[in-house]
């Protein structure tokens, strides 16, 4: 029935394929007329779309206008190039995920976790830590084998280590959702600093999450994966739990 | 179920007007017929396929019979006649016909009665493919089930019926219960229907019955997959009304758009023609268990609709009585109307709450189909998605039947594949979220809802009146629908047709039509 | 109080001068994943967007996915070198067109219009001709010295040339709504081939009107001009009478 | 207006607890006060600039006395001490205090009786000065006019004033009514208020007195041109709450936020320190004419609409009753309340219209303040856009005070430019084109919508009474509201807290209040 699809190399669609088909909108500070849309239509053409078609300008107000347009998109993209970095291969079960504690670690770990800088969101932490967990799945709390704090909000980078090396955490967690500007950066960034400066980031696995942080960004920081929208508790602690196996597999226990 | 306090008097009398005017009209309807009704019969007689220029058998028949001067004798006549004499089947007959080496009005005549006699048991075998495709889909809904009301209807308008057919299962997929395939913008001026799977459209794809088929199967399988059934729409408007609605009847499509008035007033379609075309059209789509949909919603994209609002409503009384002069019951009469209000009106949303309600409470049984705002929809899409969340609310507010998803994109180009499953999305959402508010909210007594429901009531009736006085011929030559114009001898078709002879006999109607009334009754 | 715009070389605008914000949606036919997603930004990477940001994934129903992206604008329009073709520098009114007609002129002219080939949408060129007009502007109807003639819908190119010349027409109106597919540019390039044929081109002003004219379209298909959406007759008839008045200037009325 | 058959006896029952619930807080905030509140006495007095450090001078004086221990008799007496002694401007000596060259408690004391007297005519020179601010914009009201309710409330939000300004003008000229400034993320937390024009916020822009004069200003000349009166709305929440409040009052501001519920559950701020902070801030707002706008939106943030619907009731009862007790009348009670409802659940919708007009009908007189879907908001903007003209149908449907309008982008960034006018084109369109909806509609008796409304009411009454039992502090800590616990002696800025000396007195608040109870009565 379907209208397969044979070469990897893919074009948007609209209702036939490869007819490209985009819709764009954005706002150009300049004052609404047929400039304007030439203007509008002029940037879609750079962009790539053929046939750029304004079909809607209104005035924002402060001599701004707002567009609507729809094209064709010149480019492709060819599918089987792209590599997507996962965080793991396969995420574990919670039942698998206390099984491989057990039979891996034969111990229980501690894992800190907390929503740090001026960041008040903590939905999305709880929804990893707590035991209530988040669509059904429990949070890492409920985990067998595995000793969850959970700090809170509006945590300070110094006492959330503080409280890692405190408690001998094998791993730490950070929510960050408040990104405007960029303002995560620089606290994800000295987090990571402070650990090295006290020697302690090989010793603790550290972990990212947040609807806008992806595990490039992430490891890009010096994290050691990063987590995004929809994440559940099984899929950081199956990283978690890999991550200190493979290292403690070299030497016993270095996360100490 | 009654919240408008309607002057349930004023809609009685509205009604026997309409009836009358019906009544008048079908004096007129009974005494001709066309040729697309003699080539429907020539159809349903078992003859199909293309000759060696494309042209279809049905054609090349009643052709022969036209220039041999036979037409007012009746195609079934004439087909019967030579497959009485020289023991042909009907296909094969055909196919001489078209070759030219057979005209049928030169054969030996045998009597009217031994012929009709004679095709007896071919018409029944016709009208029993026929009453089997009705049964076969009241028992497919039985095991599949269906959505709930409203209806979720979108429009696939690819050009390309294997694109139709994809969109069609992802719309299915995303929620939809009724998938209608737009025709090609020339195909309701063709006085013939193109044959074969086709795959070059214009803002619509042709309907053949090779397409119907194709469909069909495309949204039966899709169905079996969401535990749905999936109806199919096409369209019996134009110039080849019963043709259509015998093809769609044997193919199990499910909704027809089928509607004279539209066709004179939109199309430019010859009145006389395309009255008496509807006549066997709705015989066929009633018996087949078809729901019709009509096109008074189309009146809102040239008229206003807050002044011309009761012309809406009269149509739909007038509607309803060439539907039931035909045989198809009120559970099969999706009377069409529209959110075409102008947004910028203050309460405009109580003025199209009132006009639904009204629609629901006058034509109880009846699956309304409502159309979604496309006047004022601009290229502003975040806007346009606003107002078809209205027309939704206005919908589930009132208990609509059919609801025809409006697309954000509405003003740009014919929809998406995604513009349509943000539309489903967006009836999903709001017809779930609010479900059983038409049960939890009342109008206030006297308050500008009802006050309005009961003024379009008023004014459908007068106009009710006056048509029933001048006959819907003059009321159309007076531009009273749609602010069109259209004259009894104008526009296309009228070539077409032509007075029955004494003895000239369209035998399926007697089954159908009966059949009909039995299943009803 | 505006945060002035100093250079003519603009951007888009989300929050910030220059912050090049917009926003993208699209369908690609691959089924929805890590890798449908990345598919989706490294599209709107090539189309010249930082940061591009995959917000919103669904599944289509068929191995489709639809997408919402946000990204930064790389491109920049400089407005100053924007050139739109204006069919007219400035149209007149409906009396000015009426003087335009009695000083210039001289003569009563005629002008015949209609939607053709399959095209049935008359509300567009009903706008233009009829008497009524659209949103307070009175139709080419009701203008004192012009003979207008409205052929209605799905007129074929023949008709619509015969009568034409059965009129002794100066201009020609043709409506073109349904664009699918591009069914317009077949019909629109016939009129004109038909219309050179019979060696009437150079005597009739022919122009084409609908949402998805450009005067830049028209043109291009042998057209005088062409008229967009939210035109109004005096649009129109400005263009027609400086026009005839032009061509008149040179030899007396050779639009016979 | 009473269309949910509510019990009014009910109402009657939790009213009076919630009232007894603030009484017995009220003891408690009498025997104290705060660091800000008195930094905010030092403000009134004429204090405001910073020093070298940045430091401004109203904590400077604070810290001064602090370190001196003379805390506990307040900063009126100590700051009036020093005038009083050395003839000098209150600026002039918070100027030697913060240079270190001069310690209030060093000072030669003088009678508190005296210093009172003495400081009686700087005290009603700040009154006067915020009674005039409040007559101007009765009378910019009464030239100018006001946009019709609900009104059209937006944010902005860039970081940057500047940006901010352009924001706010686009907003109004759109058709907005109350522009929000939001703060930068951490201001709430930070026990001082930072000082002058400022550009470098995150997710928001700092609260400043110079910030508010800016904007202030924008919107005064955005106003007259587009002929409405355009109100700005603050934050007075968090550890600054009375400063700000002063500030807001002095710069004409219009609405504030101001809930110490939402500080001790949202921001973790101690809750002995902002419910004795919160009472002198809402007898400033009360004085100054200021709509105050409360946090229980809030809650269905982190619960569940549907479970702990009746939470929000119980808050909003209580806030009122602390209200009244600070002399801020009905009319400036901003209760808030959230359309958080999870979209997918089924007649949703009816749940989300019977607490929207339960708040109407049991707070008649509020301008209630109702916030958009934000939890259910998704990347599919789409959708989003959808979701937030449900928002606005059950607003208009109710006949809410102050709309704050969703952004379709809400899940992705703080609105832009265009998300913002997008937003006032939704609320526009629906609230024109439904203008009278809520006179016309009527529930059903015993439906759906009714049963839920006297659902909620009837929860909220038993926690209201349960409340009553074990005061409002242990409510808090057993995570009454919003799933959130919070204890007694937890959260920032206990340490700003004392107990008030026998002499201590606030000599604005019987001004303010006295006032305020004339104004009212
Ligand atoms: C609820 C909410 C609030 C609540 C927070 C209550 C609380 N206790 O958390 C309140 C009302 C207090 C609030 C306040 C503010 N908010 Co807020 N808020 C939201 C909202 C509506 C939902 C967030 C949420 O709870 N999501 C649900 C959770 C489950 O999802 P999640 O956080 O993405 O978490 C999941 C994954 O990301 C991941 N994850 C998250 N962290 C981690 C960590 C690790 C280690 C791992 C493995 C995984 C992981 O797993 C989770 C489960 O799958 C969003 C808008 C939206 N719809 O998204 C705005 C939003 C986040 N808020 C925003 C802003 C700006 C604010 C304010 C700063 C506004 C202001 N100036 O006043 C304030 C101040 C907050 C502050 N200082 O941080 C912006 C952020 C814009 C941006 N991109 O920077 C948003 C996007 C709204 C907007 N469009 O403006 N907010
Ligand atoms: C009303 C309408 C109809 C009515 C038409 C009634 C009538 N008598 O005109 C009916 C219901 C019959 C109809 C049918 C169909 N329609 Co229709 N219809 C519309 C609708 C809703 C509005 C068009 C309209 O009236 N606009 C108002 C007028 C005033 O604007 P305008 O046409 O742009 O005209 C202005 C300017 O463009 C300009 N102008 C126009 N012509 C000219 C000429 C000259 C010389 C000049 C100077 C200026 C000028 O001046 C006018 C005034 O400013 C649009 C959607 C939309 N909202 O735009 C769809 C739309 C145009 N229809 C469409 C389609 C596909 C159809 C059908 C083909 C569907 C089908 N397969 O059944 C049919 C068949 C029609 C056919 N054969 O042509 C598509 C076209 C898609 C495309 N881009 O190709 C649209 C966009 C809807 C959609 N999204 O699918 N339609
Ligand atoms: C009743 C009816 N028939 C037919 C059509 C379709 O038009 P066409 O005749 O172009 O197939 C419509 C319009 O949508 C309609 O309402
Ligand atoms: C009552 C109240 N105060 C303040 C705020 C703002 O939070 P912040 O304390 O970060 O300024 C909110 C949330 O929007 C609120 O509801």
């Amino acid at each position: 029935m379907k209208t397969t699809q044979e070469t990897t190399i893919i074009k948007p669609y609209g209702d036939t394929l490869n007819d490209g088909m985009m819709q764009l909108s954005f706002t150009l500070p300049i004052p609404i007329s047929e400039t304007a849309k030439e203007a509008a239509r002029q940037l879609a053409d750079q962009m790539g779309l053929d046939e750029a078609q304004v079909v809607h300008a209104s005035d924002l107000g402060v001599g701004y206008t707002f567009f609507v347009v729809y094209g064709r998109c010149r480019y492709t993209v060819d599918v089987s190039t792209i590599k997507v970095s996962k965080v793991t291969e396969k995420s574990m079960t919670h039942d698998e995920v206390e099984d491989y504690i057990a039979d891996h670690l034969k111990r229980t770990i501690t894992i800190v976790g907390a929503c740090t800088g001026t960041d008040a969101h903590t939905v999305g932490i709880d929804a990893i830590m707590n035991m209530k967990g988040f669509d059904g799945h429990y949070g890492l709390e409920r985990y067998k084998g595995i000793n969850a704090i959970n700090l809170g909000a509006q945590v300070p980078n110094e006492v959330l280590i503080a409280k890692a090396v405190e408690s001998h955490a094998d791993a730490i967690l950070v929510s960050q959702i408040v990104t405007q500007k960029d303002v995560h950066i620089p606290n994800l960034t000295q987090l990571i600093e402070l650990l090295e400066t006290e020697g302690l980031r090989d010793k603790i696995v550290v972990c990212a999450g947040g609807p806008r942080i992806s595990n490039e960004l992430a490891k890009e920081l010096g994290y050691d994966a990063g987590f995004g929208s929809g994440t559940f508790a099984e899929d950081v602690a199956t990283f978690i739990v890999e991550k200190i196996a493979s290292a403690e597999g070299a030497s016993d226990n270095i996360a100490r | 179920m009654h919240k408008l306090n309607l002057d349930f008097n004023k809609v009685a009398e509205a009604r026997s007007a309409a009836k009358n005017i019906a009544v008048q009209t079908q004096a007129f309807i009974d005494a001709h017929s066309t040729v697309t009704i003699e080539r429907t019969i020539v159809r349903l007689l078992g003859v199909d396929g293309i000759d060696a220029y494309e042209r279809p058998l049905p054609n090349a028949v009643v052709e022969d019979i036209l220039q041999g001067g036979g037409m007012t004798d009746g195609a079934a006549y004439w087909l019967g006649n030579a497959m009485y004499t020289r023991g042909e089947s009907a296909q094969t007959i055909a196919e001489a016909v078209a070759e030219g080496t057979l005209h049928l009005t030169a054969l030996p005549k045998t009597s009217p009665e031994k012929i009709y006699a004679f095709l007896e048991p071919y018409v029944l075998e016709a009208v029993e493919r026929i009453r089997n495709r009705r049964i076969e889909r009241e028992k497919l809904i039985e095991t599949l089930g269906e959505g709930s009301k409203p209806y979720l209807y979108v429009i696939v308008a690819t050009g390309n019926i294997y694109e139709d057919m994809l969109q069609a299962q992802a719309a299915a997929r995303q929620g939809a219960d009724i998938i209608a395939v737009i025709r090609t913008t020339a195909q309701s001026l063709l006085d013939y229907v193109p044959y074969g799977a086709t795959t070059e459209g214009f803002g619509g794809t042709y309907a053949t019955q090779e397409n119907f088929k194709l469909m069909r199967k495309a949204l039966d399988e899709v169905g079996e997959e969401v535990h749905r059934y999936i109806r199919l729409c096409n369209y019996c408007s134009g110039l080849c009304m019963p043709e259509i609605a015998a093809m769609g009847a044997l193919e199990r499509l499910d909704v027809m758009l089928n509607d004279a008035l539209y066709g004179i007033l939109f199309r430019d379609i010859n009145m006389q023609r395309t009255l008496v075309d509807q006549f066997f059209s709705r015989v066929i789509n009633g018996f087949a268990g078809i729901i019709i949909n009509t096109g008074e919603d189309n009146y809102l994209t040239t008229s206003d609709a807050i002044e011309e609002a009761h012309t809406v409503l009269a149509s739909q009384f007038i509607n309803e009585q060439f539907a039931l002069l035909a045989g198809l019951p009120p559970a099969q009469m999706g009377l069409g109307h529209a959110f075409e209000m102008n947004p910028d009106v203050e309460d405009g949303f109580l003025m199209e709450l009132a006009q639904a309600q009204m629609a629901r409470e006058i034509f109880p049984e009846a699956p309304l189909k409502y159309m979604p705002p496309t006047k004022y929809m601009t290229g502003d899409i975040f806007k346009g998605h606003i107002q078809d969340a209205m027309f939704n609310m206005a919908s589930i507010m009132t208990g609509q039947g059919i609801q025809l998803l409006g697309m954000l994109t509405e003003a740009i180009h014919t929809p998406l594949l995604h513009d349509r499953a943000l539309s489903i999305a967006n009836a999903k959402y709001i017809f779930n979220n609010m479900r059983h508010i038409s049960e939890e909210i009342e109008f206030k007594q006297g308050g500008r809802v009802q006050s309005r429901a009961n003024l379009v009531l008023d004014e459908a009736t007068k106009l009710l009146k006056e048509i029933e006085g001048m006959g819907i011929i003059e009321t159309i030559e007076q531009g009273k629908f749609a602010d069109v114009t259209r004259k009894r001898d104008g526009g296309k078709g009228l070539e077409g047709v032509f007075e029955k002879s004494s003895s000239y006999d369209n035998p399926f109607i007697k089954h159908m039509l009966q059949t009909e009334k039995e299943a009803i009754s």
